[in-house]
């Protein structure tokens, strides 16, 4: 680099950009505070009461629900997920592996537990609560899904196919947005989840409270939103499509502590 | 309406009332006020002293007005209360907060805003007011427009 | 992704089959090889109809269109006027400071380069097809994809370019 | 929906840290749904009020709120409550830890 151009982006590092990282830094400051005071505990507590609610035909609850460490094992289940299940011949996240509980211990319809998977603020969908539930039993765990099926690793190549796959009315891929270090759009930083080291934050927080909705988030809904911003059309709650990037991007943030359920925008 | 049937009904209604009247007062006229200073006569504060002894901790920009953290407290000594007024709401005072002996004045809280503002806090000691200002920028976040 | 994905709304199932560009773009990880790249750049370029009038227009109709997220998906009504979602990637205006860094920032855009006739142009045919002039660009075909009318991009033009516009302020 | 509250009491430094969270849609007259917001909230320690608070739409929905006890000790009962402008009210209790 020569001498004057050097001098120059050295006075641009010194006045233009100072003001944007104040915004950065007030910004992080900002999810920091909220994030002291998450509501997302209540949503736990919805959800404890849900998994030991008689529902469905059977009038069963999901007390025996297995999620990949036994029948009924909550604690660290979560942080196993997504992973093959032989009993249903695929690999399945959270949110899959519940709808299969419903389905089976319950007895409901698929059309039934799939009516309102994404809730609002002033009504939480069962899906939501439950998610809060489960996922806060594995605080503290490290995040190991399952990567030795043939199923598993053939999950995790679909999500990564998926993720550079550019499609719609916007010509839009996972990586248009969530592509190049240090982006954001308006002020949302946008991590690059092809890399472990923004990955692991993302697996650890997730499902989390959305401060923007006062509602609970799930994984399956930060894709099913994604594909909406992406202006494609809807994908099928819990499809293949679904679970290959949630088991992609869970894969690639391995070995992280969960800490959530977290805070979002 | 004969005066019986008033009478009758007003003492209902007193009736009714009683339990919520007696387990809690909501200053109706400072929070239906619209402006921060018809807010501050209804709390008895219309000219707080500024005061640096007054601690407002919150990010200076606000990704979103819906939730806007804010710690308070106050360092003036027998600090009995501490309301929270934001300037550009459409009912400006947004809580007032008694403190007995043995509470700390300090509060965590989060609060709606209508848009960039003054955050004023006012401390009440010795039946003496205060108050200290910060400005907290609301913005837009995310994707959607 | 057929079997994955169900029409909503707008959003039909002929957005997920990709076309040939979004194909070349997904198989090369947005890193075509020069020589194809230039010739399917060509091909788009055919496809930008340029206006015949000043291609100026209102930079405060400009300002709401790039302020604007909205259009297009699912839960956005047909028949509306869609957004731009200009701010969503770039800094216009510097009075916005809720501005994303995905694309570069246009602040003082017409200020530092004028408002000439081929400029016009050039900006026009970047907001109307942007894979026009660089084959694998993450910005959105807008007017090509039928999200912005012509008006619409013309008021674009306008906030670019227009010395009363905020963005050159 | 006034739904579950949840608290922590925290010793910490010569102080109970009573952090409390609270279910409740705090909707605002600006919203077109129904006015419907906490009005009163009352922390106590071992039964003795110490902090009553009035409070706005203006509190975010679920609401968040710390505050801090002089003194305490291990067991101290801590009780809060609110009170919303529909009469609807909510209590819980917990030790301090």
């Amino acid at each position: 680099m020569n001498r004057a151009l050097a001098r120059i982006l050295l006075s641009l590092a010194f006045c233009a950009p100072a003001a944007a990282q104040d915004v950065k830094k007030e910004i992080e400051r900002y999810r920091q505070m909220v994030s002291e005071g998450s509501p997302a505990e209540l949503f736990e507590l919805e959800g404890e009461a849900l998994w030991k609610k008689p529902q469905g035909p059977r009038q069963a609850s999901l007390e025996k629900c297995d999620l990949g460490l036994g029948p009924g094992v909550l604690k660290g289940a979560y942080a196993a997920l997504p992973r093959y299940f032989k009993d249903a011949d695929r690999v399945m996240d959270l949110e899959t592996r519940l709808l299969h509980c419903m389905t089976t211990l319950q007895g409901r319809s698929r059309e039934e537990a799939t009516q309102r998977v994404f809730g609002n603020a002033d009504r939480p969908s069962e899906m939501e609560s439950l998610s809060a539930y489960v996922a806060a039993q594995s605080r503290g765990m490290k995040m190991a899904p399952g990567e030795s099926h043939p199923k598993e690793k053939a999950a995790y190549e679909l999500g990564r196919a998926l993720y550079f796959q550019r499609a719609g009315s916007w010509d839009f891929a996972c990586t248009s947005c969530h592509g190049e270090e240090g982006k954001r759009i308006r002020l949302q930083e946008l991590p690059v989840l092809l890399k472990p080291e923004n990955a692991r934050s993302v697996a650890a927080s997730w499902p989390a409270y959305r401060i923007s909705t006062s509602g609970f988030v799930t994984m399956q809904w930060r894709m099913n939103n994604c594909y909406q911003q992406m202006r494609m059309p809807e994908p099928a709650f819990g499809s293949d499509t679904t679970v290959a990037l949630i088991h992609f991007i869970t894969v690639t943030g391995k070995g992280e502590t969960y800490q959530g359920p977290g805070n979002k925008r | 309406m004969n005066r019986l049937r008033r009478t009758v009904l007003g003492a209902l209604a007193a009736w009714l009332a009683t339990p919520l009247a007696a387990l809690a007062a909501w200053n109706e006229s400072a929070f239906g006020a619209k402006t921060p200073q018809d807010a501050l006569k209804g709390i008895g504060a219309a000219n707080p002293a500024p005061s640096k002894e007054i601690v407002i901790d919150a990010p200076q920009i606000a990704e979103n007005g819906a939730v806007v953290p804010i710690e308070i407290s106050s360092n003036i000594p027998g600090t009995s209360s501490l309301a929270v007024v934001l300037e550009k709401n459409p009912f400006p005072l947004a809580a007032k907060f008694d403190f007995m002996e043995g509470a700390a004045p300090f509060v965590k809280l989060n609060v709606k805003m209508a848009e960039t503002a003054d955050v004023r806090v006012v401390a009440t000691a010795g039946g003496r007011h205060y108050s200290a200002t910060r400005e907290i920028k609301v913005t837009i976040g995310g994707c959607g427009g | 992704m057929q079997r994955d994905f169900h029409a909503r709304g707008q959003a039909g199932m002929e957005r997920v089959v990709q076309d040939g560009i979004q194909r070349v773009c997904t198989e090369t990880h947005n890193q075509p090889p020069a020589e194809l790249a230039r010739r399917l750049e060509a091909d788009q370029m055919k496809t930008i109809a340029f206006p015949q009038a000043s291609l100026i227009g209102d930079w405060k109709s400009g300002e709401r269109i790039a302020q604007n997220g909205r259009g297009m998906q699912w839960t956005d009504a047909p028949g509306t006027p869609n957004g731009g979602s200009c701010y969503n990637c770039h800094q216009l205006s510097p009075k916005e400071i809720s501005y994303g860094t995905i694309g570069p920032s246009l602040a003082g855009f017409g200020a530092k380069r004028g408002s000439g006739p081929e400029l016009q142009r050039y900006v026009y045919g970047k907001i109307y097809n942007a894979k026009a002039y660089n084959l694998c660009s993450q910005m959105p075909r807008l007017g090509y994809s039928g999200t912005l009318t012509e008006q619409q991009i013309k008021d674009l033009v306008g906030l670019l370019l227009d010395p009363a516009s905020p963005v050159n302020q | 929906m006034a739904g579950p509250m949840k608290m922590r009491a925290t010793l910490a430094g010569g102080y109970t840290e009573v952090r409390v969270l609270m279910t409740h849609p705090m909707t605002t007259a600006q919203s077109g749904q129904p006015l419907h917001f906490i009005q009163n909230i009352t922390v106590k320690l071992n039964g003795k009020a110490l902090i009553e608070a009035e409070v706005s739409q203006a509190v975010s929905r679920n609401p968040v709120f710390s505050f801090r006890l002089k003194g305490g000790a291990k067991g101290d009962k801590i009780e809060v409550s609110w009170l919303d402008n529909k009469g609807e009210s909510n209590t819980i209790e917990t030790a301090v830890a």
